[in-house]
């Protein structure tokens, strides 16, 4: 089933055409990838569908549901979070308050509830509290659970960040390179806990630039160049795929 | 999994409350003079409004320099309601909680959209231009001749006529400010407001509308200014626009930050501070042999303000509070390692 | 004609004050760009320098020789201030950068009282006070000065920005902190000659206003805020754009003061910057965008 | 959590000390004499010579020997101009140095802020300030312990009109300075015009930071009034004053009482030249006829104080010289600190009393006792005063 639908995506900025007429799907209990050499438009189109900036061009729709034009908080609220490129963990709080703030919309309790600490919010802390320590165990990140957020190594950071934004049960999580400051184990760690949690009907979609892993996870991978989808199809069907290989080796990288 | 280690913070906060409620109860039974509670009052009431203070500016990373204005409201709206139309002052406090509820619904709406040095400047200009409405409205507010006569706190048939029963009310406030702001950023809500502080984008991305989350901590921290001032104008009986520039304000600000933002008890050690150094100078300068102390009280107190913020940037409460959790958790993960081995 | 001629005084006025605001807001620009501090101490330099005039030229000081040498000494001030205060605190948060200019803004004061008392003080007129009068308005010479000084110091901050070595190399800073290291400018250096000159810029400012309105301890707080209002207008990135936000805030305060009243004045300029601010957040002048927002 | 005990303990022990340290007065062989004065902040041009005045005097009757033997003991506070500082000081005076009067309130509305302590604990109050609800307050409320020095609006404001009515100057400009002093000067203003046969053809404010209001003029001058008043202290009335003359307005200026300071003239230059304003007797002591009762004491104010402190003294100072007598001669004839007894020696005994700012008339209708005839009118001429009638 279509959980995803891109169609004639375009954008411009003040005349530059960074992305155009783009149309691609996902598909739900998937894990696409979004390539191209640098400058191809990838974190333009994630933009795009986060809510960041508008299309200019062309519809996004969520389960046949138009999002595009929604605001970054609404389009989370639809069910599309995401991890950023650049680490953008709340560095002052504690690795599990990032973690709880990520339950952000399953929860509800206000400024009133929670000010007089009624039992209500009590019962929703403890259900939000415990859920997350779940998450960190799985993690295992328990033992980091009360630490400032921004004193973890580099690829603990990068599992805070993923977990922060899986636990609010997206139907869609977009990873912005989230291999990038990882070493080969971690990658590899990564790349397994992302097919575990494919298994359990979780959908991604990433922008990557390690091609062994996106190889390795991807079921279905969408190429961009310079704005424009140039192929589309499986890792296999994109590996020996002429223009794709002649992009790259334009930009000088060989897959 | 327990949630001890989880709620260690908070509990410390509430044992702080309770410890602090301790205090407020005797100490005026330590204190031999009557100036010492009044001096406390109006540390109570600057405890409140940096009490509100903290979750708008440590807490949602927003600035503001224009509270002086909101705390001008409550201390008017108590004045105007109870002083000119005798109606009850408790329905004085309220209104000039609807008041300035209203006010920094429309100030917060086109404000928020600006960040940090543009916000400090727009909030100044609205300080500015309530403090105009004060000044210029004389038909209601007396204008710059002031505006006495205020009758005393009242409520449920007892009237607060001396500095003990404002003392305690204005404290009992505070308590109770401390312990829902408390309640408050440990909960949902307080999350979403220090995300918001943390990383703007990545707190949109889990779903968190900036604009509606930063309007609630300014309605906060504008509604305990409020009633801040309300009581204020109760207590003096005297009030005139020009307690409520932006000079105040500033000093608000100097408060939080030289208590330290970050932290729940910033905003009421800042005003503890801030009165007591004012006082201690006062009291050292003309030890030092300057006959009139003014000017170099000011002197004085620009010279310790600098350097303390030059060694202490995130005030005191925050540098300490900040070693003090940082480096116990440390410890713990640093022990359990250890005992892994 | 009456008509005409009570606009061209309130033109008058507001250039004259407009002038004043141009030279300090020159300086917040400055100071703004390079070393990313809101410096509330700005105004404090134009009383400063004010009082430093009067005392010198009353110790006996030939007024040009005075004028120089307060504005020296103000700039010595002024590093001395960047040095002291703000290059240390270099790395806090806004709230903190800006209590700290305020802490400052209280020692000069504090100073000021204790140097010259808390009365005003006068200085004499440039050249004389005889009046010129255009259409029945009024023109007096020190208003030709003011206008005059501060387009000159305009002039030579162009000048010094596009065609020295160490203008062009402040001009990077403010571009790219980075790539301007990378070429072997030190910011930490550039902060502290910025700082130093919207010193001397601010001291230049209160002794042009000194003649007009009299100096004391107390008149750098207004003065300051209006330069401010007249920096963010302009768009606080750019100094021509902010000299001409200082002289539209002056016409505005002139004119809401004469065909309004002068109690709103102060409302007005605030109420025009929360406008600007609102609506268009990157100054009327600006076409750069997203900065701000 | 041992570190939170620490705190508060520490803190609740440092006042605890600091105010026993400081509460060691209450010897019965002092007299305790409070000050609050704003001698820093806006209005510190007043409260300076205020306070300085009272020091000197304090020293002056102690080396005298005192009052029947005890020597006066003086404490005075700056409170910055602040009311909160005000009301801070005036509550540490009457608890913890438990003063037996307070001298003070340099302006209007610290003064007000402060009078309810003072009305509560039942201790005599001499304002320096001028507002007429210091001590005729609209609300009727108490003021049995409240005196006042200065000549309020409602005795200034009366000389001035009068004087306007005698020199047939019926069609005049308002402008007030946009602060307390102004409005308030405003108001009265207001209220007796029409019974002086005067008529204001325009009013207008301006703001005590103004630095050029020719644009507000330019309004003003369309009017065409027959003289213009403006009420405001010396450094924005100098600036409204050259304004006025530099466009070009020929016609009287009166200033207020608030000019009276060779500041102004220094600030005006040569347009301060003619102009006419109310002020006590203190500027213009040496031109006073012999025959004028408070011609000798203003002299030696005016020796006394230049001698001390190389500056010539101002209207302000008398009155807290005139405060700091009337409590004298009160405490001397309630015979001890008894502040019932000061309180009503200062409202019953010292009529006819003999000060700087005129001769005072105490009664129990009237805390203040001035009459305008303790006000001349003075000109600015050749850069000094001279006496206008």
């Amino acid at each position: 089933m279509n959980l995803l639908e891109i169609k004639n995506l375009s954008k411009d900025f003040g005349g530059v055409q960074a992305v155009q007429d783009v149309t691609f799907t996902i598909q739900e209990g998937s894990i696409s990838a979004l390539i191209g050499p640098n400058g191809a438009g990838k974190t333009t189109v994630f933009n795009m569908i986060t809510g960041v900036f508008p299309p200019s061009n062309g519809t996004i729709m969520l389960h046949s549901k138009k999002i595009s034009n929604k605001k970054p908080h609404q389009i989370a609220k639809e069910g599309i979070t995401r991890t950023f490129q650049n680490l953008q963990l709340f560095a002052d709080m504690t690795v599990i308050e990032n973690i709880m703030a990520g339950m952000h919309l399953l929860t509800k309790t206000g400024v009133w509830n929670a000010g007089f600490r009624l039992p209500s919010a009590k019962r929703e802390e403890q259900y939000i509290y415990d859920k997350s320590m779940q998450w960190l165990m799985r993690l295992n990140l328990d033992q980091e659970a009360y630490l400032p957020a921004g004193t973890l190594s580099y690829g603990k950071q990068r599992l805070v960040e993923i977990a922060r934004a899986v636990i609010s049960h997206p139907k869609l999580i977009l990873l912005d390179e989230p291999m990038a400051g990882l070493n080969h184990n971690e990658s590899e760690k990564l790349a397994d806990l992302l097919l575990e949690m494919k298994k359990e009907g979780q959908t991604f979609l990433l922008v990557e630039h390690d091609m062994d892993i996106v190889m390795r996870v991807a079921d279905h991978i969408v190429v961009l160049d310079h704005g424009v989808k140039i192929a589309e199809g499986t890792p296999d069907e994109i590996q020996q795929n002429d223009t794709v290989i002649a992009a790259y080796l334009g930009s000088e990288v060989t897959i | 999994m327990d949630t001890k280690k989880f709620t260690r913070s908070y509990k410390l906060n509430l044992y702080g409350i309770a410890l602090l409620l301790f205090a407020v109860i005797i100490f005026p039974f330590l204190v031999p003079s009557n100036y010492f509670i009044s001096m406390f009052i109006l540390i109570g009431l600057y405890g409140i409004v940096c009490t509100g203070l903290v979750v708008l500016m440590g807490h949602t990373g927003q600035i503001s320099l224009g509270h002086a204005a909101f705390y001008g409201i409550g201390a008017y709206s108590s004045a105007i309601v109870s002083g000119k139309y005798d109606l009850p002052p408790l329905m004085g406090v309220i209104t000039g909680i609807l008041i300035a509820c209203i006010v920094a619904l429309l100030i917060g709406i086109p404000s928020f959209k600006l960040k940090e040095h543009y916000l400090a400047l727009a909030t100044l200009g609205f300080g500015v231009i309530v403090f105009t409405f004060l000044k210029e409205w004389t038909s209601l507010t007396g204008g710059l001749n002031g505006f006495f006569g205020i009758p005393p706190f009242e409520v449920a048939g007892f009237t607060f006529t001396n500095d003990l029963s404002y003392y305690f009310i204005v404290w009992a406030i505070l308590v109770i400010g401390l312990w829902f702001v408390n309640n408050l950023i440990h909960s949902r809500t307080g999350r979403a407001l220090k995300s918001i502080h943390g990383s703007e984008s990545a707190a949109e991305s889990i779903g968190i509308n900036l604009m509606t989350f930063k309007l609630k901590a300014l309605i906060i921290s504008a509604v305990f200014a409020s009633v801040a001032g309300s009581f204020y104008a109760h207590y003096i009986s005297f009030i005139n626009p020009q307690l409520f520039e932006v000079m105040t304000s500033i000093v608000f600000l100097i408060m939080v930050v030289i208590g330290g933002s970050s932290s729940l008890w910033g905003g009421l050690a800042g005003a503890i501070i801030y009165v007591w150094l004012v006082e201690l100078l006062k009291d050292w300068v003309p030890l030092l042999g300057f006959s009139t102390g003014g000017e170099f009280e000011i002197v004085f107190f620009g010279v310790l303000l600098v350097v303390l913020l030059i060694f202490k940037p995130k005030g005191l409460m925050g540098s300490w509070m900040e070693k003090k959790l940082f480096l116990s958790q440390k410890k713990n993960v640093q022990n359990k390692k250890g005992a892994a081995l | 004609m009456e008509s005409l001629s009570q606009l061209m005084q309130l033109l008058f006025s507001g250039l004259t004050i407009g002038s004043i605001y141009a030279l300090i807001a020159i300086g917040f620009v400055i100071t703004y760009n390079i070393t990313g501090v809101l410096n509330f101490a700005q105004g404090e330099f134009a009383m400063l320098g004010a009082l430093l005039t009067i005392s010198m030229s009353s110790a006996g000081l030939p007024l040009y020789l005075a004028v120089i040498v307060a504005i020296l000494i103000v700039m010595m001030v002024g590093g001395l201030f960047e040095r002291a205060a703000i290059y240390p605190a270099r790395k806090s948060s806004v709230a903190t950068l800006i209590i700290i200019t305020i802490g400052v803004s209280f020692v000069f004061r504090g100073a000021a009282i204790f140097i010259w008392g808390t009365q005003p003080h006068s200085l004499t007129p440039f050249s004389g006070n005889t009046p010129i009068r255009i259409f029945e308005a009024v023109l007096l010479p020190q208003s030709l000065w003011a206008v005059g000084i501060s387009l000159a110091a305009l002039a030579g901050m162009y000048y010094f920005f596009n065609k020295t070595y160490t203008g062009k190399a402040v001009t990077a800073c403010v571009m790219n902190r980075f790539a301007a290291q990378l070429m072997g400018i030190k910011p930490e250096k550039m902060s502290f000659l910025s700082i130093s000159l919207s010193a001397g810029l601010g001291a230049l400012a209160g002794i042009i206003i000194a003649p007009i309105s009299g100096a004391s301890y107390q008149m750098g707080l207004m003065l300051g805020m209006k330069a401010f209002i007249a920096a963010v207008i302009g768009g606080l990135t750019n100094a021509p754009a902010a000299v001409l936000g200082a002289f539209l805030i002056g016409i505005i305060e002139a004119f809401s003061e004469g065909y309004l009243s002068s109690g709103y004045k102060d409302a007005v300029s605030f109420a025009v910057l929360l406008l600007v601010l609102f609506f268009m957040p990157n100054g009327l002048f600006s076409k750069k965008s997203g900065k701000r927002v | 959590m041992k570190k939170w005990v620490w705190l508060f303990v520490t803190v609740l022990f440092l006042f605890t000390i600091s105010a026993c340290s400081d509460s060691s007065s209450g010897e019965g062989d002092e007299i305790i004499i409070g000050g609050v004065f704003s001698a820093s902040g806006p209005a510190a041009p007043l409260g300076k010579g205020e306070m300085d005045t009272v020091k000197m005097l304090v020293d002056k009757v102690n080396e005298d020997g005192g009052i029947d033997g005890k020597k006066i003991k003086l404490i005075s506070y700056d409170d910055k101009s602040d009311q909160n500082e005000a009301v801070l000081s005036m509550k540490k005076l009457i608890e913890q140095e438990k003063v037996h009067a307070v001298i003070g309130g340099t302006i209007s509305g610290n003064t007000l802020a402060m009078i309810p302590l003072a009305e509560k604990s039942e201790i005599p109050f001499i304002s320096l300030a001028a507002s007429k609800q210091i001590h005729n307050p609209d609300d009727k409320s108490s003021r049995k312990w409240i005196f006042k020095t200065a000549q309020g609006d409602d005795v200034v404001i009366p000389k001035v009109l009068q004087y306007l009515k005698d020199e047939g100057l019926t069609k005049i400009a308002w402008l007030n300075v946009a602060n307390a002093y102004g409005t308030s000067g405003h108001t009265e203003f207001a209220a007796m015009a029409k019974d002086f046969g005067i008529e204001a053809v325009v009013e207008e404010e301006f703001e005590a930071t103004v630095t050029d209001a020719k644009a507000m003029l330019t309004r003003v001058k369309k009017e065409k009034p027959q003289a213009v008043v403006v009420w405001g202290t010396a450094q924005e009335s100098a600036v409204i004053t050259k304004n006025i003359r530099q466009i070009g307005m020929d016609v009287p200026i009166i200033n207020s009482h608030g000019i009276g300071t060779k500041q102004f003239i220094e600030l005006a230059g040569a347009e301060a030249e003619g102009i006419i304003f109310p002020i006590g007797r203190l500027l213009v002591a040496d031109q006073l006829g012999d025959d004028d009762k408070q011609k000798e004491k203003l002299l030696t104010y005016q020796k006394d104080y230049e001698a001390e402190f190389n500056a010539p003294p101002s209207t302000f100072g008398g009155h807290s010289w005139d405060a700091f007598y009337l409590l004298v001669e009160a405490i001397k004839k309630a015979d001890g600190t008894d502040p019932k007894k000061v309180r009503d020696a200062l409202e019953k005994d010292n009529g006819g009393f003999v000060g700087i700012s005129g001769v005072f008339n105490i009664n129990e209708k009237d805390h203040n006792g001035l009459s305008k005839d303790s006000l001349v009118m003075v000109k600015i001429k050749d850069g000094g005063w001279v006496i206008n009638e």
